[in-house]
């Protein structure tokens, strides 16, 4: 945000705003290149999604649209979905109906302020970066909520109420396994949290004790849950709730709800990338020419990981979700904050 | 929390707040829901996530062809009997030719029997890759479907070769099988494949799905069939013999020339879990696609030479005037066909019992007490076309 | 408590194992067609849509009594020598592709072709006519066919020839690479 | 066991609802009075030397018509007319309604087969679904397709047709609907193509072609 408004002041034309109007111009170009690079995600991954399925499962996937494996297919598909026609059903209740999307899409659009691009790039560069990442992001589960709610249709309400219970409690497991790293660092500054890990592979939190390399996975698995991506797919799972949440969305309404889901992957992605895998620092001392470059490949790589996991495994029953968070993932991570707390005193780290 | 006790009353029936009446949820999964499998609707009466009652209610696909079947001909017949199991068109024709044989008592070519062995069996290979990946589907594992349906594609080839359909074959007659082997290599293109599958792609599937410890946990100790009372509702095939039972009509009421061959009857043992629930189900299938290449090897490699046909096919066929009952081993269980003759080139009755209508009938009683996303599981297991319930 | 560690292990194990296999799957070259540039080569006794030769068709009605669906109209007009045939139909919305009807056919006329590719707009266009309302009615009687000009293949001929038509055939027409795919030929629009 | 041997057990159980035995044919099969049926399978389930804890298949049979000389003069099912309107007939139908019960027992390995014939004003016939539990649905299809009511059967609906459905269709004198709610049911065959092919056939290719 600083180096953005320094780079207005310098524009012509900009020069003789006040600080207040230099704010509000930067905020809202912050803001437009988020929602266009959440846009942006959103066709490039269901496209990367259709590929990556199609080959896991001895096929193409798109291959048509734009002569060059379908590349356009995903635009193609967002061109039409919004021009279909906005169903709401006559039981709905119209307003939660119409607002659902929008809090859901708010909802992991907000957590996008925190990301750290690159040194100093960042939209907002908050003291408690990560605590309003896992904050705003927890908005998501009052619009699937209100979604299920107001769609009048009882597919759609037990999939809000899967939802709801699902991320209600994936958000412990998400938080804690991220805990060991914050006591590394000691801030939860997102670009303090980075900046910590500079220096090659090994030191990025991942490989620095056996303890952050298992609440690394432990926080891959809770964000799965966390996007409701299969194989925890509960709020949707097409195969017993038609499609859950949004049974009954159309057009531009389920297109949010597309839109949100694909961004709160790459964010997760992100923030896996940022809090354990080194953020835009390359695996090699030395080599971090294009940090934002390094940054979104280490992230397209983690929606990678996500996908293969999500056309590989069998979706688990929705108790077995609650006992695999509650009486696994949450003892694992406890555990890992205490082992990693006491190998970082016995090894001098902290006095 | 057994069956009996959730009958009486779970949650819904108890007055939780003065003056607010709790109910059970109606829910209607299907006829368009994609875990039932085509157009099988069941009415459920659920209390949150657990299911109270479950009422099917079918009829979607009725195609009259027991009506049918006294308004055409023996022979015209053998084409609607390829829509009952699309999936498994090759036993059902077996099982209506071998019906109509037994009334007419003609002597079928050991060529013929052989052709319709493998053909048969290899169907049955067909329609168990299609029960596992949908299975997997409904579990929520999407990559075994497209994996088994790339072998199924190799099957619909290679029949397609020999009886020139790709789905709906119309292979068999009354009397022998319409064609011989094509010359093109078709047997040694069998052989590839089957042993293609046991020694590689059946591997994969056990690897990517049927070992997997969330899919394990999906089907162990979920919709358990006991023996008795897959015996009671009758049951047959793989949810039979997932059960425990050691049942197959291609052993103990042997038909055809299959006890000829060496196969073992693989059933349900609860190695994961407890005996005939649904991870025995589909191992069962798994196993007895093993079982069938067996069968396959074994009726190629002891062809024999001659005719195809016992009656010219230019003739029609007509049957002396009586009533059998013929059961076979389709690849969904018992298949019978019921025929009533009257000397005519008609049937006067023509019963189909199929596997599929009396194995669904049990998920009234089994599904009673289990989550909802285990009556998926359930439905699943059981592995229903509605092509042969509604016929 | 043994358990519960067995157990992850066993999840965790097998998810790996499970996902060996599909990142194996990344690597290999898809199975799939990519449809209209590439076909699949048709067996030779592949049934696609039926077919029949009007040069060789003497309206004996058998096919039409055949058909388990009724999807065959024949009409003809007069009597004996003087039969003409006025209509040769079949209607492809009904039809079940069995092949019953070109089982007992004893001139050979009506057979199984290759094409499976026909889509229409308006449903009522897959009821195909035959016959071409310039050339008129056709003859049904054998002698008058010859007469006319019109042939008839005899049985004992037809016997002999077969199986070597039935054999070059398809050959010309599986071999993808020969000439433009046969979807192309009819479905304009 | 033999099945006149079973036979035999089954009749010195039941005593005079034990119609017949008839031997000979490629399914022997034994006939019982719509009064014994329940009895009679009670017996063949719990029966130690019997045990016939399946049943196969239950058919309902409608026997109006039926050429017992074997000539195969069978009276003809009633379709539509050519003209796509459902055909009538003056009969009146009178043959009995039979029932057809083939059992199996898993452990003896043994089959039988039970007829039951009843009057067709009377079309009754007692409940089996208490003794196999699989007989519900069998029986349901019966009473939908045939028309044979199954006296004590708990939940006897239609099976495989709509609830509001008139008539039940597997009757010899069941005349085809011309209309069900509205949507016009007649067989009639499509008329004449409005869009006839224009270019002359090429002989010998094998494609038919396509509308103009």
């Amino acid at each position: 945000m600083d180096i953005l408004t320094a780079l207005l002041q310098g524009l012509p034309g900009f020069g003789g705003m006040s600080d207040q109007g230099l704010f509000i111009t930067g905020a809202a170009v912050m803001a437009t290149l988020m929602f266009t690079v959440m846009a942006l995600c959103a066709i490039v991954f269901t496209w990367m999604e259709r590929k990556v399925a199609g080959f896991i499962q001895s096929r193409y996937g798109p291959m048509r649209t734009g002569r060059w494996h379908g590349w356009a297919q995903a635009v193609a598909d967002m061109l039409k979905i919004l021009g279909k026609e906005d169903i709401i059903p006559a039981e709905a209740d119209k307003g939660l109906f119409v607002f659902a999307p929008l809090v859901v899409l708010l909802g992991s659009l907000l957590a996008w302020v925190a990301v750290p691009w690159a040194p100093g790039f960042v939209a907002a560069d908050l003291d408690l970066g990560l605590f309003f990442i896992f904050a705003a992001s927890s908005m998501v589960v009052i619009g699937i909520l209100m979604a299920g709610w107001a769609s009048n249709n009882k597919w759609a309400l037990y999939g809000a109420a899967r939802g709801a219970a699902q991320m209600v409690s994936y958000e412990i497991p998400l938080a804690l396994a991220t805990i060991p790293v914050i006591m590394h660092v000691g801030s939860l500054n997102t670009q303090d949290i980075v900046i910590a890990q500079q220096g090659g592979i090994w030191h990025w939190f991942i490989l620095r004790d056996p303890f952050l390399f298992v609440a690394f996975w432990m926080y891959f698995i809770a964000s799965i849950a966390e996007t409701n991506r299969g194989p925890f797919d509960m709020p949707e799972t097409e195969s017993e709730l038609v499609a859950g949440y949004h049974t009954e969305y159309t057009g531009m309404r389920f297109a949010f709800f597309f839109l949100a889901e694909y961004a709160n992957l790459f964010l997760v992605s992100l923030i896996a990338v940022f809090v354990f895998l080194g953020g835009w620092w390359s695996p090699i001392p030395g080599l971090d020419f294009a940090p934002a470059l390094t940054f979104v490949i280490k992230g397209i790589l983690m929606v990678f990981l996500n996908m293969w996991v999500r056309w590989t495994l069998p979706r688990v029953r929705v108790d077995q979700l609650m006992y695999l968070c509650w009486k696994v993932m949450i003892p694992v991570t406890l555990l890992c904050i205490v082992g990693s707390g006491i190998l970082m005193i016995t090894s001098g780290a902290v006095g | 929390m057994s069956t009996g006790e959730l009958k009486k009353g779970g949650w819904a029936d108890q007055d939780h707040v003065p003056g607010i009446k709790s109910e059970l949820l109606e829910l209607n999964m299907g006829p368009q829901h994609p875990a039932t499998h085509g157009v099988l609707r069941l009415l459920l009466k659920t209390d949150g996530e657990i299911v109270y009652q479950v009422t099917p209610v079918l009829g979607y696909l009725h195609r009259c062809a027991e009506k049918i079947a006294e308004g055409v001909n023996y022979k015209q017949w053998v084409v609607y009997t390829d829509r009952f199991d699309y999936l498994a068109p090759m036993c059902c024709n077996h099982a209506y030719v071998t019906a109509v044989e037994k009334l007419m008592e003609v002597e079928v070519p050991r060529r013929a029997e052989h052709l319709r062995v493998v053909t048969a069996e290899l169907s049955r290979i067909a329609s168990h890759l299609i029960a596992l990946a949908t299975f997997g589907l409904d579990m929520g594992a999407w990559t075994p479907l497209l994996y088994c349906f790339r072998e199924r594609e190799e099957i619909l080839n290679l029949l397609e070769r020999i009886s020139g359909g790709r789905m709906l074959y119309n292979y068999m007659v009354p009397g022998g099988v319409r064609y011989d082997v094509p010359n093109d290599g078709w047997v040694e293109s069998v052989l590839e494949f089957i042993t293609m599958l046991e020694n590689k792609k059946i591997k994969d599937y056990n690897d990517l799905l049927t070992y997997n410890k969330i899919f394990i946990e999906r089907t162990a100790d979920v919709g358990v069939i006991d023996e008795a009372t897959a015996k009671a509702y009758g049951c047959t095939g793989p949810v039979l013999r997932g059960s425990g039972v050691k049942f197959d009509c291609r052993r103990d009421d042997s038909y055809s020339i299959y006890d000829k061959f060496d196969f073992e009857i693989p059933v349900g043992m609860g190695e994961q879990g407890t005996v005939g629930d649904c991870w025995d189900r589909y191992i069962v299938r798994v196993r007895e696609i093993e079982q069938s290449c067996r069968i396959i090897r074994q009726a190629l490699e002891s062809l024999p030479d001659g005719s195809v046909q016992a009656i010219d096919l230019i003739k029609p066929v007509k049957v002396p005037v009586g009533a059998a009952y013929s059961r076979t081993e389709s690849a969904k269980g018992e298949l019978g066909h019921y025929i009533i003759s009257d000397g005519g080139q008609t049937a006067f009755r023509n019963k189909v019992r199929s596997p599929s209508f009396c194995n669904l009938q049990v998920v009234e009683k089994v599904g009673v007490g289990q989550m909802v996303s285990d009556l998926v599981a359930l439905v699943g297991s059981l592995d229903i076309v509605l092509g042969e319930i509604d016929r | 408590m043994v358990q519960y560690f067995q157990d992850i292990y066993a999840a965790v194990n097998s998810a790996m194992v499970g996902m060996g296999v599909t990142i194996k799957h990344i690597w290999k070259k898809p199975v799939t067609l990519q449809y209209p540039e590439e076909r699949q080569i048709m067996p030779e006794r592949f049934r696609g849509f039926v077919h029949n030769d009007m040069t060789k068709c003497d309206s004996c009605n058998i096919c039409a009594k055949l058909c388990p669906v009724d999807c065959i109209y024949i009409e003809s007009e007069g009597k004996g020598k003087d039969r003409m045939m006025t209509r040769y139909a079949i209607d492809y919305n009904k039809c079940i592709w069995c092949s019953l009807c070109t089982e007992n056919c004893h001139t050979g006329s009506i057979t199984m072709s290759h094409d499976y590719d026909h889509s229409v707009y308006d449903r009522r266009s897959l009821v195909y006519e035959f016959m071409d309302p310039r050339e008129g009615t056709i003859p049904c009687h054998r002698a008058t066919r010859i007469e006319t000009g019109w042939w008839v293949e005899p049985k004992e001929e037809k016997e002999k020839n077969a199986k070597p038509a039935a054999e070059a055939k398809p050959a010309a027409e599986t071999d993808p690479a020969a000439g433009e795919p046969s979807g192309d030929k009819g479905g304009d629009h | 066991m033999e099945q006149k041997a079973i036979y035999d057990l089954l009749a010195g159980h039941l005593g005079e609802h034990a119609i017949a035995w008839h031997e000979g044919e490629i399914e022997p099969w034994a006939e019982i009075a719509p009064e014994g049926i329940n009895p009679a399978c009670v017996f063949l389930r719990d029966d130690q030397r019997l045990d016939f804890n399946q049943l196969m298949c239950l058919s309902g049979i409608d026997w109006d018509g039926f050429d017992e000389a074997g000539k195969g003069k069978s009276l003809g099912i009633l379709g539509y007319t050519d003209e796509g309107a459902p055909e009538a007939s003056d009969r009146v139908a009178e043959g009995d309604f039979g029932v057809v019960y083939h059992l199996y027992s898993h452990g003896q390995r043994h089959k039988f087969t039970l007829r039951v014939r009843v009057a067709r004003s009377v079309a009754a016939v007692p409940t089996v679904s208490e003794v196999w539990p699989t007989a519900a649905w069998h029986e349901r299809e019966a009473w939908d397709l045939v028309g044979i009511t199954f006296t004590g059967h708990a939940d006897l609906r239609r099976m495989l047709l709509e609830e509001s459905w008139e008539g039940h269709p597997l009757r010899k004198d069941y005349v085809m609907p011309a209309s069900w709610e509205g949507v016009p049911m007649d067989g009639r065959p499509y008329a004449v193509n409005p869009f006839p092919a224009t270019e002359p056939e090429p002989k010998g290719d094998s494609t038919p072609p396509a509308e103009a």
